[in-house]
């Protein structure tokens, strides 16, 4: 490209407490291009976008913007320089409206008045959400869309700042093909209006799909920054992993699988939600779940689990019809449940790593209530040890974590737990290839010891390199189930998509 | 149509309001005069000055526990202003009450905000210690006597009327109203419901986070002292005891109409409710002449009760 | 050797004065002093009047305010009882809950006495305006001046949380029913130390008795509420109020003042009786057990 | 070592602690006495008793504002019912303190406990209408007037000594070393760090929030009925008045250690920091003999620097 490039990076370091999570990173980033970054968890994809974007300041380093060198303090600075951030974490407000959250810090105003103009405001809302293809209302409170809408509110809003880089750390891993292919659209019309994107994801097929450019990072430095066309996916494994890898998929031998029925679900309904849904898990197997943004397959798992009441249907776990009236007595019954969303249901923030890994078990590993510290110390560091979970060690808050990372901790906090039957509601978010290889294995390892597990999962291949059989979800009906011989994509996206059948 | 699904969602709160206001018309004698009604509004109008503060500090998700003591502060310095000119008239009188107001509540609010703000104090440390502050300031200041012997026309705007309204019910009124449109209609309001729903989102959406926070202290701390003085004037003293509990009665409007302490959701209009459900039991119950004891448990009884309707209802 | 510097502030008034550096060869005299509380401009009066005469009879004083807390009162004495105090100067906040302390004090051999409200505990001296007299003197007054055909409606502004207040009340109320039983009272109300409230309270019991002669307020800021909701609902209800504070005898001598009458307390005396009683004790005199110090009522005949 | 990391995490306000005592210690005349020094623990014990459950029930993310007049009911029915034993002896003293503060405390607790559990009435809200309601009892019991003229050995429990410490201040040590356990070591402590981090977490995790928080509330009323007991018997009566405003030394104590007032971060041994900090600054001010307005002032002043210097060293 014969541009200059928007933001120039030179040097750039940053640390933490136990942490160096940026070391002597330059690179440039090019109007009209989508520059990539990949590296595994922890590796400081986010961290760097912060600090171009005004979060954390560099300890060391010069950040110019269009040429001129300049140090934000905050993320203000950064926006009044055309630089909006989609951010790995959801941050939309909860308390506000559609409108609302993407007009924030730049509402129309009633020609001297000083008041918000709220029709034009909620018009033009409406007209953002339109071009990007988005069915949501501009005065629904965010408080009331589940995380994929809550996504692309923020991707709304990124996109209508008019910014010359958009930031975009992660943003497909709470979304559907759906979702993703209308992401992709609009990336497109940003770079043909020659405005810079960083894109951040773990999903290897969408980054070639998308990206001109990619820089790798492992462990804080920059390995390699090469054009899209002129590296293959196993280089950029191999690079970002530091070894080769050859397996990515583990599903478990068939054999294992028992005739015992540990889960049947018959005609559950919750009115508005889903309706009728019926299954059966057997011991050994991997179930898997497909279906678009908004099928329901959150809210089964959560009603099964005993988070949200059932308006009906039976189910039964171990051949005894059940009724969960909390969590509580479903992981008494054997059942554990991996949220989809790990900040707000999955992990204490404010907590350790720790106490996050015991919390569901700390009862059944004490005497009479009183902790057992030494199991509990072990056990943390055992896991973070398996998962390769990044941390300073197992007193550190995992609210300091990388994302990925805390997706580690929530996983394990269910391992510790022995249930027999886990539910994991899209357990490899935000994961690196690397550490989904692991826990994949973990999986198999699982269910071959005689669990059993639902897994819930938006990623396709994903569905179909680990599930012995899937589901398919439509609209909160169950609209399929595949025995996983020879099923590809196409098969699911069918039996899932809304105008099939 | 919009006001209505406002309203409609607090509905059982209304309902409540409503039921209690009925009630009360009909059993308690004399409840009904419209110079009773006039009286309830005089008797809330205090407490709705410092609430309407108070509910933009909680809907920050913050706490301001030094209003009663910036009260006193402000009545006392306002009347020992007004002791300097014995003759002033009425716009002499404003200009002391509001420009005092303005002076203490401003002083006292950006100490609060500064130390909530920048230095990073919790609000219920560093409000607790301005209120010890402010209190004992007041008491220094005076040595615990009065100020007294104010001019006749001092007492226009706590006891005055305008037509058949009184003058501080007026004031109310168009402060409710104020707040209101602000919360609702301008960015800065927008503000402070976001950073009560989450500070770290606001802070990554670009919203100076440090500044609302200030701003929300000086409001409150600027209302208090207005009801400082106004009480100063309705009551043609000033008193270094005055407001003493008052950051009680006030948080408990707001949280009673059903605010979220921690933050992001409420506002000006379940704060009317909290104040007109808490002045209407007050108002009865002493018409009713139960003995103050009784007053006492019959009012936390209540408030317990539209409280656990008005809870009961929304998870339905 | 310790009652140095760091302990004279509270008595800085006392302590630089020359008269009391000049006569100090004997060991000076320290007095510590609880009062009930520092809000209310009775007990400032009473330790103006303690200061006075501290530094008039060469006495160190440590003034300290219980805050109507009867825990921090034991707290203070504690305090006291470290510092080798001479002798203690009650205002207890209960008469009841005052005997801790004054056996504490006793068992450490410093006499206490208390003012204004006893202790049952065995203290030297109590000094005090008689609360309930006082509440007898305005009920007469009320017959006398005010209701003279000993007929009428009055209601009383009480302060329960106050046992001195309750007395005054009792002593109103009581005197009537003996001595005017035509004389009613309509409404008894609680307005617990603040002004605000006491005009509410004032507010409601004007809606309520539209026949209100009189109102009786047992301190006056209760009367100073009253009074600015009586003149707002252009009433003519008559108060009476207790204390004798400046402000009550200033509305007093107003021309056509609806507050016609204050029950006095001589705050000033009941501060100078008390140190003279304690030092008499410090000094191995004896002094009466029971010094009472009589309220009297002050109107526009003798406001000044 | 681990618990040396503990502490070095609070450091400044250890530090602050330290430097306030060698200061009182240098400066304060009759400070340093070790009866003086029985006296600061003393003057802490009743906040300490409260502050402990307190510290529980912010730690959940919640409040409690009916822990003073808890405490005056509690006192008042315990010497009630010592009354009816004038020759009661200490065990019969001791049977009627704590199974007074069990029952009253228990009753009390659960009551708010349901309404803020179950019915999910906002704490702030529930203990407001607990707090109006017990102390509304409390005067009606006694029509105002106090309970007195109890049995000597009543009095055991508050002004006794065993050897030559305090019999309260053996309570409040063996009450804060029993807390400091059950918060740190066992999985009901561990629980209440987590509902107060997040209750959604919790709840998916299995643990049973409502438990959680019903028992907190209980713990916290039933020490607060024990602190208004003790009281009673180191005043040797019962008042209606006691205790009153309680709630905010017991909160700014909680507050000031660090413990978080939106829940899951802080502990017993924050509290016990703010406890030693308020109570010294109380002691000292008190020895030097400064006027109780200038006190009030100090106090504010001093809580607010303590809280700043120990808030600027934490985000380093
Ligand atoms: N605020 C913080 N305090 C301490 N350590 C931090 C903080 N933020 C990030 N880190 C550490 O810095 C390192 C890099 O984190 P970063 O979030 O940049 O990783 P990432 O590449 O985005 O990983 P992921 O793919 O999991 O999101 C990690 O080890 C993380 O623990
Ligand atoms: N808190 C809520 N309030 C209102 N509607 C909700 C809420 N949560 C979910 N829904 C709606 O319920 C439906 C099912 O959502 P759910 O999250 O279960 O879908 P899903 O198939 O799991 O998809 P996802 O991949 O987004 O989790 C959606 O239409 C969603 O908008
Ligand atoms: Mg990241
Ligand atoms: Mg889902």
């Amino acid at each position: 490209m014969g541009q200059k490039p928007i933001v120039e990076l030179s040097n750039i370091n940053k640390s933490f407490p136990g942490v160096k999570a940026l070391s002597d990173i330059s690179v440039d980033f090019y109007p009209g291009e989508v520059h990539v970054l990949l590296g595994e968890n922890g590796a400081g994809k986010s961290t760097l976008i912060k600090i171009i974007s005004g979060v954390y300041q560099t300890d060391s380093g010069s950040l110019k913007v269009n040429g001129e060198e300049v140090r934000f303090m905050n993320t203000r600075e950064g926006l009044a320089h055309g630089i909006s951030v989609i951010h790995q974490e959801l941050s939309v407000i909860p308390d506000l409206t559609v409108a609302e959250n993407i007009f924030l810090g730049r509402e129309p105003k009633i020609a001297g008045t000083g008041l918000i103009d709220k029709k034009s405001m909620n018009q033009q809302t409406q007209e953002i959400l339109d071009s990007i293809g988005v069915k949501i209302s501009a005065k629904a409170m965010i408080r009331r869309l589940n995380n994929a809408d809550r996504q692309m509110v923020e991707i709304a809003r990124a996109v209508s700042q008019d910014s010359s880089l958009v930031i975009m750390d992660e943003p497909t891993s709470s979304l559907s093909n759906k979702e993703v292919d209308a992401l992709f659209t609009v990336i497109n019309k940003l770079k043909k209006n020659n405005v810079a994107v960083i894109y951040i994801s773990h999903r290897l097929k969408e980054i070639t799909a998308i990206g001109d450019r990619i820089s790798i990072l492992r462990d804080g430095q920059l390995i390699k920054t090469a054009l899209l066309s002129e590296i293959s996916e196993d280089d950029m494994i191999t690079l970002m992993v530091g070894r080769q890898m050859t397996q990515f998929y583990y599903r478990p031998e068939k054999e294992a699988i028992k005739d015992e029925i540990v889960l049947k679900a018959e005609h559950l309904t919750r009115s508005g939600v889903f309706e009728d849904v019926s299954f059966e898990l057997r011991r050994g197997e991997i179930l898997g779940v497909a279906g678009l943004i908004g099928a329901g397959r959150t809210e089964v798992m959560r009603a099964i689990f005993g988070a949200d009441k059932l308006d009906g249907g039976k189910c039964s776990v171990f051949g005894q019809e059940v009724h969960f009236r909390s969590p509580r007595e479903a992981i008494k019954a054997g059942i554990g449940l991996i949220p989809e969303d790990r900040r707000g249901q999955g992990l204490l923030l404010q907590k350790s790593v720790k106490e996050n890994t015991s919390l569901a078990s700390l009862y059944a590993n004490s005497s009479h209530g009183v902790i057992d510290q030494k199991w509990e110390t072990d056990v943390a560091r055992d896991y973070i040890k398996r998962l390769h979970t990044k941390t300073p060690d197992e007193n550190a808050r995992t609210k300091n974590l990388s994302g990925g990372n805390q997706q580690k901790v929530v996983i394990a906090k269910w391992l510790v737990a022995k249930s027999k039957i886990l539910i994991m509601d899209e357990p490899t978010r935000g994961i690196d290839v690397n550490a989904k290889a692991e826990i994949y294995a973990l999986m198999k390892e699982f269910v071959e010891n005689g669990g059993s597990i639902i897994m819930v999962s938006s990623e396709m291949p994903e569905v179909i390199g680990v599930s012995t059989r899937i589901m398919i979800m439509r609209e909160g009906r169950v609209s399929g189930m595949l025995d996983n011989t020879d099923v590809a994509e196409k098969d699911i996206m069918k039996l899932a998509s809304l105008n099939a059948g | 149509m919009k006001k209505l699904r406002h309203i409609t969602q607090d509905y059982t709160m209304v309902l409540f309001l409503a039921a209690l206001f009925i009630v009360s018309l009909i059993s308690v004698p004399r409840f009904a005069e419209v110079g009773n009604l006039i009286n309830v509004l005089m008797q809330i109008t205090i407490n709705a000055l410092i609430a309407t503060g108070m509910t933009f500090v909680i809907l920050t998700g913050g706490i301001d526990l030094s209003v009663g003591s910036v009260a006193a502060l402000s009545g006392i310095v306002s009347t020992s202003l007004i002791q300097l000119t014995p003759n002033a008239g009425i716009p002499m009188s404003l200009l002391v009450i509001f420009g005092t107001s303005l002076v203490v509540g401003g002083i006292c609010g950006a100490i609060t905000a500064f130390n909530i703000a920048k230095l990073r104090v919790p609000p219920f440390v560093a409000t607790l210690a301005m209120m010890s502050i402010a209190r004992g300031l007041a008491y220094v200041y005076t040595n615990a006597k009065p100020v007294f012997g104010l001019p006749d026309a001092y007492a226009w705007l706590g006891l005055g009327y305008i037509g058949p309204i009184p003058v501080m019910v007026i004031i109310m009124i168009i402060i409710l109203a104020v707040a209101f449109l602000i919360l609702r209609r301008t960015c800065f309001g927008r503000y402070v419901f976001a950073v009560g729903s989450s500070e770290d989102v606001s802070q990554l959406s670009g919203i100076n986070v440090k500044r609302v926070k200030f701003y929300v202290y000086i409001i409150c701390a600027v209302l208090a002292a207005l009801a400082g003085a106004v009480l100063s004037s309705r009551l043609q003293a000033g008193q270094p005891a005055a407001a003493n509990g008052y950051e009680l009665n006030a948080i408990a409007a707001v949280a009673m109409g059903g605010t979220s302490m921690s933050g992001g959701r409420g506002g000006i209009s379940q704060t009317i409710l909290g104040l007109c459900v808490i002045g209407i039991i007050n108002n009865a119950l002493s018409l009713l002449g139960i003995s103050s004891y009784w007053q006492t448990i019959a009012m936390g009884a209540i408030i317990l009760i539209a409280v656990i309707f008005d809870q009961n209802k929304k998870d339905l | 050797a310790c009652s140095g510097p760091g302990t004279a502030s509270a008595s800085s008034a006392a302590a630089s004065a020359p008269a009391s550096t000049a006569d100090t060869a004997k060991k000076e005299i320290t007095v510590g002093v609880s009062l009930l509380t520092r809000e209310h401009v009775f007990y400032n009066n009473i330790e103006t009047a303690l200061n006075s005469k501290a530094k008039e009879l060469g006495v160190k004083l440590v003034v300290q305010d219980a805050n109507q807390d009867a825990s921090k009162q034991l707290s203070q004495v504690q305090d006291f009882i470290t510092q080798k105090v001479d002798a203690i100067l009650l205002c207890p906040t209960n008469s009841a809950g005052s005997k801790s302390m004054v056996e504490l004090a006793e068992k450490a051999n410093i006499p206490v006495l208390t003012m204004d409200v006893p202790s049952d505990g065995k203290t030297v001296s109590h000094i005090s305006t008689d609360n309930y007299k006082g509440g007898e003197l305005a009920a007469e007054y009320l017959v006398k001046s005010v209701l003279t055909a000993k007929k009428g409606n009055a209601a009383v502004i009480t302060y329960s949380e106050i046992e001195g207040c309750v007395n005054r009340e009792k002593g109103f109320t009581e005197w009537l029913a003996k001595n005017a039983p035509d004389v009613k009272v309509v409404d008894v109300q609680n307005y617990s130390g603040d002004q605000a409230k006491a005009a509410d309270v004032m507010q409601n019991m004007l809606q309520k008795h539209a026949d209100l002669d009189a109102v009786f307020c047992v301190g006056d800021p209760a009367a100073m509420g009253a009074l600015s909701s009586i003149k707002s609902a252009n009433k003519k209800v008559k108060i009476i109020g207790f204390d004798g504070n400046a402000e009550g005898v200033a509305e007093i001598k107003k021309e056509g003042s609806l507050w016609v009458a204050d029950v006095a307390q001589d705050p000033a005396k009941i501060g100078e009786t008390a140190l003279q009683a304690a030092v008499d004790t410090v000094n191995g005199k004896s002094v009466e057990k029971l010094i009472a110090i009589s309220p009297y009522i002050i109107d526009k005949s003798n406001a000044k």
